[in-house]
């Protein structure tokens, strides 16, 4: 039947007894692909014996608008990217403009930085947690999920007004200052939150239909992780305990005690469970940071024009989904002559293939759950 | 002219009750629906279905009228005969299987002599609809997931036979109206004489009505909707439709078999004969919530429609409870047999709706191994103990009941002893290739 | 004793009917469209569809299918033994054991040829 | 948000006032003077904080080892920048991972300084997890200049190469699979280029595409 460029799929074996292998696509209009990615599989029954991503559906060309926006213009272009984690997203470019002016934001601004910074990852990851048990067949913990992340989206709002693209932050500090039950509003999530994870925890964790269908599925080894340049709770769970927060701290995180969860498998199951702890690291650090505001200004002196002196910049976080990268190069004007955004979702993605070789269909949509991307930080 | 009608006069109960089955069994498929989404809004922490009337009450109407007008698309390259034909076939099929069972003990279309046997032949006729028709839409999707659905639903059949002979063990005949009367002879249901029987029936008619955790035919999250992905509109509905119907039926099944047909529980009791009155006060009570619940509707119609509803819920009370008084004492056991079918048809199907909602869904080579090496090979061995403990009880007098403790610890050993040995001869997946 | 097929002959000419019926009364009523274009492409996710839907498929699917007649069959041989039980006793149990006993001999054999597994 | 008046309408893209890069070596050539950015004559009010010429033991192994291959060795905002020659880049991609342990790589860019005699700068972010220290490699090419693949070396530069293929339209010698990336194949032109006019490609798609005239 079909003819398909076997350059496509390189070490495409030969199936049992000739069955026709089946081409199918899926997305990029299917319920489990989290957006618009279209994966192409060749399939021997339901085993996939090839994958090609192809990419590029949301594609808004985000690097060349910054080239045509200032410095403050462009801060919010960014909340678009990974739009389920745009306080990370803000943070990360505004921390790099700051690197590329060579200002810092003051103490009381890093500190409401990392407290909102530590909730979006936590609306992140369950978000993640949600869709990603719904792509297994668990329809109930989303809904869970989602009640939990909206507790964090009202924080959001009545912090800047904006739940989803918040612009957040801006460049050399905080627009606004924090709402007075700022620490009251977090306090209680945090306090409400830890038995919420164990609710989770309690419906998945040891489920054993759950743990059949994500034990030993979408292995990476730690070679592999890193070769493939995966970052995030992807190489963590592979067993490499490697985050930015820690290698190269940012905000106030040098501040707060909290641990780095790693994996030893790097299956899915892992994954999850660095997820899981992940989100529980990320109330202790909020907990911590609301005992102690530092009082002061919320925002560094710099001028209504910025004007970043020649030269380049690469600053890093990590984000909900692993290392998001802005690499900026200022000419001297008000606007960046370029930046470039490593974005952590299409560079995991990149491992799919790895990933998925092997398994059966419904594999796919597990390990496309795991990955955890999203689209509009792929194709950015 | 004459002969037309006599020959038809014996019929003419059957052909109502064929009459009403069909008529109802559409809007019961809806309220189904209705009631699973409001089952899971609960489990889920919303609310569910509340606009198109008082609680979302009318909302099957409005699905139904929206499928029946809505656009009907046959896509490009569909075999188009057997599109038009094969839901068709899964809804005539889910429906004729409830030709053979007793909905009370005057409610059933036909007391066949071979009953059970009937009604499982019919009922896989309903794999034909969606192979056919996943067949026949020319898309991948819809492919693979007729093609799912033709193993499991084989796969699992097999696994369900097995559990319903361990039922005909103990009854000892198919007629389906002879093992309800027998479990009240007896004055035990045979899901505590079999319940290894009972579990592995109960987990094959999960898997054979395409129901999560098995509901793999039709993954929305893999195979977007499987065998349905082509189908629209009303066709759409119709294996909707027969989906439901059938879970009514294997729903009924398990409650002739196993659960005591249309017997109150502890029917045999003298001492727990107020159970007769928990119908009635049931229905009166679901009836007063309703209009607790009218002022609080925001529309004055909402209130009406409920108002409605609760009038109903207290006609059904009244019935229930006249049945009770000497003079209609006849009629009580058709009533109530009704109710209690019913009652445990949709406890049975509760169970589905609860397990959908709490569990991760089975991979398909998951499936497969679950099935062919656990419930399979449990079920032979289950059938093999109690044919021994029918033996002890019959040939050397033990007491049934000591004969069956023993055989059914036995086969859940060797239950304990597959799943051991499936663990470990589970090989990884990614490696061999 | 009149024959109990009858009605249920008459049940499923009804069953048959009614949806036909409906399907083909509602054709009559709703507003008629004549879908056009893209709409009849079968859904592959918004992307043309490569290669029909009706290639030959897995082998397994077909392993299966042969699985199902043997034990299916042997499943409908029980039902009559299951009957009439209470009449054989003894010799009933015995023949079955026999019966079973080649039935699982069979199926230990294609659990360790791996017949039985899916992948 | 605080924005300048002046920023109104997106400007011409601004090479203009790029300096004429000190026309970087041409194979092998000595390093030059100056790395071409910091001599920027634009305005700036505060004094450019001048690029600290890089020379600790890192810089030593890499120049010990390929000489003059390493064409420059500079840190801006602290961060280390070293210019290698673009004909051996895989040798010393190669070092870099194998040696040097810089396993990771972070990320691969472009920069187009299209004023320049070599008008591309290829980045390449590398990280070390043994030493927790990140590098970063550039390379100059020149347009149609290939240059060398590092895909068999880091498995992540297979899709950035892709993307900058896509982007920038730099041909990676040696790449699996060198095809566009986010782009649809039969895409015309490489978007990132300062040159690269956005509203030639919209007007003929929109006319190619939706049959009407674009109203931009």
């Amino acid at each position: 039947m079909a003819e398909i460029p076997t350059a496509n799929f390189p070490n495409v074996e030969t199936t049992v007894l000739g069955a026709d292998e089946i081409i199918l696509n899926m997305g990029p209009q299917h319920p489990a692909t989290h957006g618009v990615l279209r994966v192409k599989l060749k399939l021997d029954g339901e085993k996939v014996v090839g994958s090609e991503c192809i990419i590029g559906y949301l594609h808004r060309g985000v690097e060349k608008i910054a080239e045509h926006r200032s410095y403050q213009q462009f801060a919010p272009y960014v909340d678009r990217m990974d739009y389920v984690a745009a306080v990370s997203n803000g943070l990360g470019y505004c921390e790099a403009v700051e690197k590329l002016m060579g200002v810092e934001a003051p103490p009381r601004a890093r500190v409401i930085r990392t407290i909102l910074t530590e909730l979006q990852r936590i609306a992140s990851h369950l978000l993640w947690l949600g869709t990603h048990a719904l792509d297994i067949g668990a329809l109930t913990p989303l809904f869970y999920c989602l009640r939990e992340r909206e507790e964090i989206l009202k924080i959001f709002e009545k912090y800047c007004g904006a739940r989803l693209t918040t612009h957040a932050f801006r460049i050399g500090g905080l627009q606004y200052e924090a709402y007075d039950e700022l620490e009251k509003d977090v306090e209680r999530f945090c306090k409400d939150f830890e038995q919420k994870v164990n609710e989770y925890e309690q419906l998945l964790t040891e489920n054993r239909i759950w743990v059949g269908r994500t034990k030993g599925i979408g292995v990476i080894s730690a070679q592999d992780a890193i070769d493939m340049g995966a970052t995030g709770p992807i190489i963590r769970a592979s067993g490499v305990k490697w985050d930015i927060r820690k290698a190269f701290p940012y905000a106030a995180y040098d501040q707060y005690q909290w641990e780095v969860p790693t994996g030893k498998n790097g299956d899915t199951f892992d994954r999850y469970l660095v997820r899981m702890e992940e989100m529980r690291q990320s109330r202790r650090i909020c907990l911590q940071a609301i005992e102690n505001i530092p009082t002061g200004p919320i925002m560094a002196r710099i001028g209504k024009v910025l004007k970043p002196p020649p030269g380049e910049v690469y600053h890093s976080i990590e984000a909900p989904k692993g290392e998001l990268g802005y690499y900026i190069v200022s000419d001297g004007t008000t606007q960046p002559y370029r930046v470039r955004i490593r974005p952590p979702s299409f560079i995991n993605l990149e491992a799919f293939d790895k990933m998925v070789r092997g398994h059966l269909v419904a594999d796919v949509v597990a390990i496309i759950g795991t990955l955890d991307i999203v689209l509009g930080e792929v194709d950015r | 002219m004459d002969a037309l009608v006599n020959f038809f006069r014996p019929h003419l109960l059957p052909l109502v009750y064929a009459v009403v089955i069909v008529a109802l069994l559409p809007l019961l498929a809806g309220y189904i629906v209705l009631l699973e989404r409001k089952i899971m809004a609960d489990m889920q922490v919303r609310l569910g279905p509340m606009r198109v009337g008082p609680h979302g009450l009318l909302q099957p109407i409005a699905d139904a009228v929206k499928l029946l007008i809505k656009e009907d698309i046959i896509p490009e390259g569909a075999d188009v005969l057997i599109f038009w034909l094969a839901p068709l076939l899964s809804v005539t099929a889910a429906m004729l299987a409830m030709a053979a069972l007793p909905f009370g003990p005057a409610f059933q279309i036909a007391d066949l002599n071979i009953g059970l046997l009937f009604i499982l032949g019919i009922s896989s006729m309903g794999i034909f609809g969606i192979v056919l028709g996943g067949w026949a839409s020319n898309s991948h999707y819809s492919l693979l997931g007729a093609l799912r659905s033709a193993a499991q639903l084989v796969s699992y059949e097999t696994a369900a036979g097995m559990a319903v002979v361990s039922g005909l063990l103990l009854a000892g005949t198919l007629s389906t109206r002879r093992i309800v009367e027998l479990q009240a002879q007896q004055g035990v249901w045979y899901a505590f004489l079999a319940p290894v029987g009972f579990f592995v029936y109960l987990v094959a008619s999960i898997a054979e009505t395409n129901r999560a955790p098995f509901d793999l035919p039709e993954a929305e999250s893999e195979l977007v909707a499987g065998y349905m992905t082509e189908y629209s509109g009303f066709r759409w509905a119709l294996y909707f439709l027969a989906e439901y119907t059938n879970m009514v039926v294997v729903g009924a099944i398990a409650a002739t078999l196993f659960l005591g047909g249309w017997l109150r529980p502890f029917s045999g009791t003298r001492a727990l004969d107020f159970l007769d009155y928990a119908p009635s006060l049931l229905m009166f009570l679901l009836g007063g919530y309703c209009f607790y619940r009218v002022p609080k509707q925001p529309v004055r119609v909402q209130g009406g429609v409920l108002a409605a509803v609760g009038l109903l819920c207290l006609a059904l009370a009244g019935v229930l409870g006249a049945v009770l008084i000497p003079p209609l004492a006849d009629t009580k056991a058709a009533v109530h047999g009704g109710f209690w079918f019913l009652l445990k048809v949709f406890l049975y199907i509760y169970v589905f709706m609860w397990l959908r909602f709490t569990f991760p869904r089975y991979r398909f080579d998951q499936l497969m191994r679950l099935g062919w090496h656990f419930l399979i090979p449990v079920a032979i061995v289950n059938v093999m103990g109690i044919g021994v403990a029918l033996v002890l009880h019959w040939q050397w007098h033990w007491g049934l009941a000591p004969a069956l403790v023993v055989t059914t610890v036995a086969t859940l050993l060797v239950a304990a002893f597959l799943a051991r040995v499936g663990e470990r001869r589970q090989k990884p997946l990614v490696g061999e290739t | 004793m009149p024959s109990p097929y009858i009605p249920i002959f008459i049940f499923a000419v009804l069953a048959a009917a009614f949806p036909a019926v409906t399907l083909i009364l509602f054709k009559l009523i709703r507003p008629d469209m004549r879908a056009v274009g893209a709409k009849l492409k079968p859904y592959e996710c918004g992307v043309p569809p490569e290669g029909g839907a009706r290639g030959r498929y897995s082998v397994r699917f077909y392993i299966v299918a042969i699985l199902f007649v043997i034990f299916d069959v042997e499943t409908i041989f029980l039902f009559p033994w299951a009957v009439q039980y209470s009449v054989l006793g003894l010799y009933g149990l015995v023949t079955m054991f026999v019966f079973l006993g080649i039935l699982v001999i069979g199926y230990v054999w294609l659990y360790n040829k791996g017949a039985l597994e899916w992948v | 948000m605080a924005n300048d008046p002046e920023e109104k309408q997106p400007p011409a893209p601004p090479p203009g006032e790029k300096p004429v890069a000190p026309a970087p070596p041409a194979a092998g050539a000595p390093p030059a003077a100056a790395p071409p950015k910091p001599a920027a004559p634009a305005p700036p009010k505060e004094a450019p904080p001048k690029p600290e010429p890089l020379d600790n033991e890192l810089v030593k192994h890499y120049n010990s080892r390929f000489g003059e291959a390493i064409c420059e060795a500079w840190l801006d905002r602290k961060q280390a920048i070293l210019v290698v020659d673009a004909a051996r880049l895989r040798e010393i991609a190669e070092y870099s991972c194998d040696e040097e342990k810089f396993d990771l790589l972070t990320d691969l860019t472009v920069v187009d300084w299209p004023k320049r005699e070599k008008r591309f700068d290829i980045i390449l972010n590398l990280y070390s997890f043994p030493k927790n220290e990140r590098l970063r490699l550039k390379v100059w090419a020149g347009e149609n200049e290939p240059v060398p693949s590092v895909s068999g070396i880091w498995g992540t530069a297979n899709w950035l190469e892709r993307e900058a293929y896509d982007m920038f339209g730099i041909a990676f010698t040696g790449h699996p699979n060198l095809k566009r990336i986010l782009l649809p194949d039969e895409w015309q032109g490489h978007p990132l280029r300062k040159d690269y006019d956005i509203l030639t490609q919209d007007t003929a798609w929109v006319r190619e595409n939706l049959g009407i005239e674009s109203g931009q």
